[in-house]
């Protein structure tokens, strides 16, 4: 049975008990998607803190409604970004995307994506990529938001 | 699980009919057995109009009512065949049918040609539709016949009003004369819910629109693969349906129009084979339904869904909505059975199709598919591209089992016990 | 008649390639080989485009882009695959290639998202058009670039040009900047006549276009078919084309748009599979292409004019343009020989295509086709969805001959004797 | 070879010498009728005399372009129904009419059809038979118009 590769008990934990969930102030953008083929939404904000190359991810909030694999990688996002440099927050995010496009082929860095590679089951289900990176492309969407109303 | 014996007509034998589906032989996942119960969004195509589809190309295929050669004469009659005996499936004529690529284009047909009646003759004129007028739709409707809809009120600057659902799933008609009055110019709504299953009364809701002189769309995608339909006896004055869903080709479906709407209606798609006379500053078109056919149509599409009008009345309408029927008798008993299943829509079969919507307490509907396709149950997850009805009975998405003529007992055990273990796999059970 | 070798490439192996397009077997009327030479309007299909499509029906049909089970994973596989595989073939990404159900569909989709700029966001300002403004097209143009710009034209005000056509066949363009002008907001036009032959100069009409800020439309439907063409590298910023009439399904269209515009533009048909959000009251939009393709797509058709792309582009386009070019230099001569034949189009073989379009003195093209039918010599005759072009030409009708890869130098041959029998039976000559 | 059938001796005359050729002043109504996909087209005047069961047909002209079963056609029209009551005209036109959408099927009666008897080839050929019916339908619109007017 290969539904225990996709729903690895570190994606089943942090779908039941998400880090940092709800919505919080400060923020400095926020970023709303939706995948139209199934309805799931997540609303996402962040904070930095630091301007340009020395800017932090000082926060990432979220609310949303979703099946299993898009809230809990929101929440494994969270863990992953918040307190990190924002290079290499995006770095991962970069690397997050690889991992989920590469249909179960490719080896996952755990250094990097740490609990994040409790996805690569996900991975070689083409239909569920989209669920898993709901949360991060609005992570990419805020900061990019951050980034265009700070220039 | 019981079945009782059937009621109006000899069982299918749906055995042999399964044997007609190359695809139902094949496996899922780790080596599954196949349970499709997805059909209300695509069915899957028997041998015969697939054999159909291939002997046209294999020996007419030629560009239709253009040319005068042997091929193109054997490709006309087989398209216009096709025509022919698609009209009479859903007791209409011939020249009533046009050929679309799906049903949303039929329903755009009729919306487009609507705005288009602005800079058309006065023949238009009951198509025309501009600030103060409505088009009534209801809550319940799949994008196909809720987006063009207001598309066309954008364009136009007429007013959506729409008739609620109530919380078993059914229209609520409680004021159709409020909601349908003298300002209404059309009335589009769905002969049965894609999501609920609910089929809807025609009768009172055409009989008002008719009494203000308002135009009826009946969105007949879940009706006509499943039941007799006969456009003429409900009335209507267009209806869509899709081949793909009713064991014909994609790329192919019907928008029936009245006749004398037809000839009175401003083209859509324009370009060749469907003029009259064309010069450069200005053309005119020819009579329904090629004006409203541009192009090279879909050819052997037609001629499958043609060969799969044929194999359906083989088996009878009738039987198959029996058919169908008792596996949505059983399918509501049982999962209702379930602790934390909740079906949305009617929980009984009366004025209800085959289609089965639920929710299961603390398992999302994305992740319960998953557990299900892997058992090999290919249900469909999601809105089912009904999000305002999905809003409305307070959910995000439901899973929907949909039934067809291949369907057999042991499948709807088959998805009731996925389900059971979609409730252990996630500890709600 | 005599074949110069070949000029740059190995020459094709025709009786290979006829081995796999079943249809050649057949034979005409009263037992004549049949000699198809109306590829023009639509080709024939390979064993290999007819297997790619059954195969798919027969294992993994499922609706696409809708719904996590496995077969609705193989089937978007398999339908985004091909539309890779599409938009390689002519040079452009996969998100900028929109399947349509055929090229006609896709000219009026631009068409449509012209006037809905109109009540549409900011965005789509650059789509608007009003009274003062003009689209430019050309008097070559089949039907399906023309009609649908009238209409556009008619909606909005906005007026029709177009550049004439010299005795020779050829585009008029003595005047460029005169009738693409600062007013001018899109240019239309073909890239080969489906009557001439002609191939019109790209570069010179996009350079002028985009000089005055004009949209440029390729109509690509002769081309693509038949010669390597690469979008990007023409500089256009629509392109359209069929599957049809490149050994694919009917059914199935491309329309090329480039990304920015695709998505700057407003949707044309509307349904679901192209929405983002849906309420009661309003909806937003899909990003490209999906915003483009509502409802349930020609799914199995797109995955059979992948295997098109793949079967010609194993035999090579360069090849099959070279392979065409040979046919018709013979036709273009020995049908010149003949007393009382005329070619209408270019009677050289410079920047021109495999499609012959004559007259024969005395006889009516409709009479000529009966003749030349009665041989099994399939040509097309009439005005070729080209009115306004034959009225240029100062005749009613012609007789049409198209040439594909799988027609041989005999099969020419046997046009021309079937032109002199005509004249025969019709006693001029 | 089937060609003899369809282009029968006497169509081929009607073709190279059309009778009644040419649009002529005095008539009731015009018909202007085309065939969208060849090109073909016929227009047609038709002068009347007395009034409903009584009327005759005094005179049909023509002029147009096209095929020799369309133009070979109009000018058998014209035998036929010239100097007939409407009546009997109209019967011509419907036992016209139906023998070309006979497929070959049907036996053509000669004693009404005359000359027209050599369409029955056409009818086998279904792409023709709007050709030979081009004439005919203009007659026929144009006597619905002289009708219309009158009534
Ligand atoms: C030059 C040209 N443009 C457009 C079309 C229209 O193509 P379709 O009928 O497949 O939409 C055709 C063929 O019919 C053509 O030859
Ligand atoms: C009720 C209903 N209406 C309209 C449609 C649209 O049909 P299609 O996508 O084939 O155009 C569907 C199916 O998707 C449907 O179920």
């Amino acid at each position: 049975m290969q539904l225990e590769q996709m729903y690895q008990e570190i994606i089943l934990d942090h779908y039941r008990k998400p880090h940092r969930h709800g919505l919080r102030e400060p923020f400095d953008a926020e970023s709303f998607q939706v995948n139209p083929t199934c309805g799931d939404e997540v609303t996402l904000r962040v904070r930095l803190t630091g301007t340009d190359t020395d800017a932090v991810v000082d926060d990432v909030s979220y609310s949303g409604q979703g099946c299993s694999i898009s809230q809990a990688s929101v929440s494994v996002l969270t863990d992953l970004v918040v307190g990190k440099p924002l290079r290499e927050a995006l770095t991962t995010e970069a690397a997050f995307s690889e991992l989920m496009h590469g249909r179960g082929k490719i080896e996952p860095d755990e250094d990097v994506l740490e609990d994040g590679v409790a996805f690569a089951g996900v991975a070689k289900y083409p239909m569920r990529v989209k669920c898993a990176l709901l949360g991060w492309m609005a992570f990419k969407d805020a900061v990019s938001r951050v980034v265009v109303e700070a220039s | 699980m019981t079945v009782e014996p059937p009621r109006t007509s000899t069982p299918l034998d749906v055995a042999a009919i399964r044997a007609d589906f190359p695809i139902l032989g094949r496996t899922i996942r780790d080596g599954q057995r196949l349970v499709y119960l997805d059909s209300g969004a695509t069915s899957q195509r028997p041998r015969q109009v697939l054999d159909a589809e291939r002997s046209f190309l294999e020996h007419s295929n030629a560009a239709v009512h253009r040319g005068a050669h042997q091929l193109a004469e054997e490709a006309t009659d087989a398209y216009e065949g096709a025509r022919e005996r698609i009209a009479r499936f859903v007791g209409v004529d011939a020249d009533e049918v046009v050929f679309t690529k799906n049903a949303t284009e039929g329903v755009n047909l009729v919306a487009y040609a609507m705005s288009n009646a602005a800079t058309s003759g006065a023949e238009a004129e009951r198509f025309r539709l501009g600030p103060g007028d409505e088009v009534v739709v209801t809550e319940m409707e799949h994008h196909a016949n809720l987006v063009p809809w207001q598309q066309l009120c954008e364009r136009t600057g007429a007013t959506l009003r729409w008739f609620g659902v109530t919380d078993e799933g059914r229209l609520d008609l409680s004021d159709v004369d409020g909601v349908i009055t003298e300002r209404t110019k059309l009335v589009a709504f769905t002969h049965q819910s894609n999501v609920l299953g609910t089929v809807n009364p025609t009768e009172q809701i055409v009989s008002r629109a008719h009494q203000v002189g308002a135009l009826v769309v009946l969105d007949a995608c879940q009706s006509v693969p499943h039941k007799p339909v006969d456009f003429k006896a409900l009335g209507v004055d267009f209806a869509v349906f899709s081949g793909h869903k009713m064991l014909g080709p994609s790329g192919v479906g019907v928008l029936y129009g009245r006749r004398e709407l037809l000839a009175a209606m401003p083209p859509f798609i324009s370009g060749g084979s469907m003029i009259e006379l064309v010069h450069m500053e200005r053309s005119t078109f020819a009579a329904p339904p090629q004006r409203f056919e541009a192009g090279v149509p879909m050819t052997s599409q037609a001629v499958g869904l043609g060969a799969a009008v044929d194999y359906l009345t083989a088996i009878g309408m009738d039987r198959i909505a029996e058919h169908e029927h008792q596996l949505t008798e059983v399918a509501l008993r049982e999962l209702s059975a379930i602790d934390g299943v909740r079906i949305i829509g009617p929980t009984n079969t009366e004025h209800r199709g085959g289609t089965v919507s639920f929710v299961i307490d603390g398992v999302h509907p994305h992740d319960a598919g998953q557990v299900l396709d892997d058992k090999g149950v290919e249900v469909r997850v999601g809105h089912h591209c009904a999000w305002p009805l999905h809003r409305r009975m307070g959910i995000p998405a439901t899973v929907r089992a949909s039934f067809y003529l291949y369907n057999e007992l042991d499948e709807v055990k088959a998805l009731v016990d996925a389900v059971r273990e979609a409730q252990r796999f996630f500890g709600v059970a």
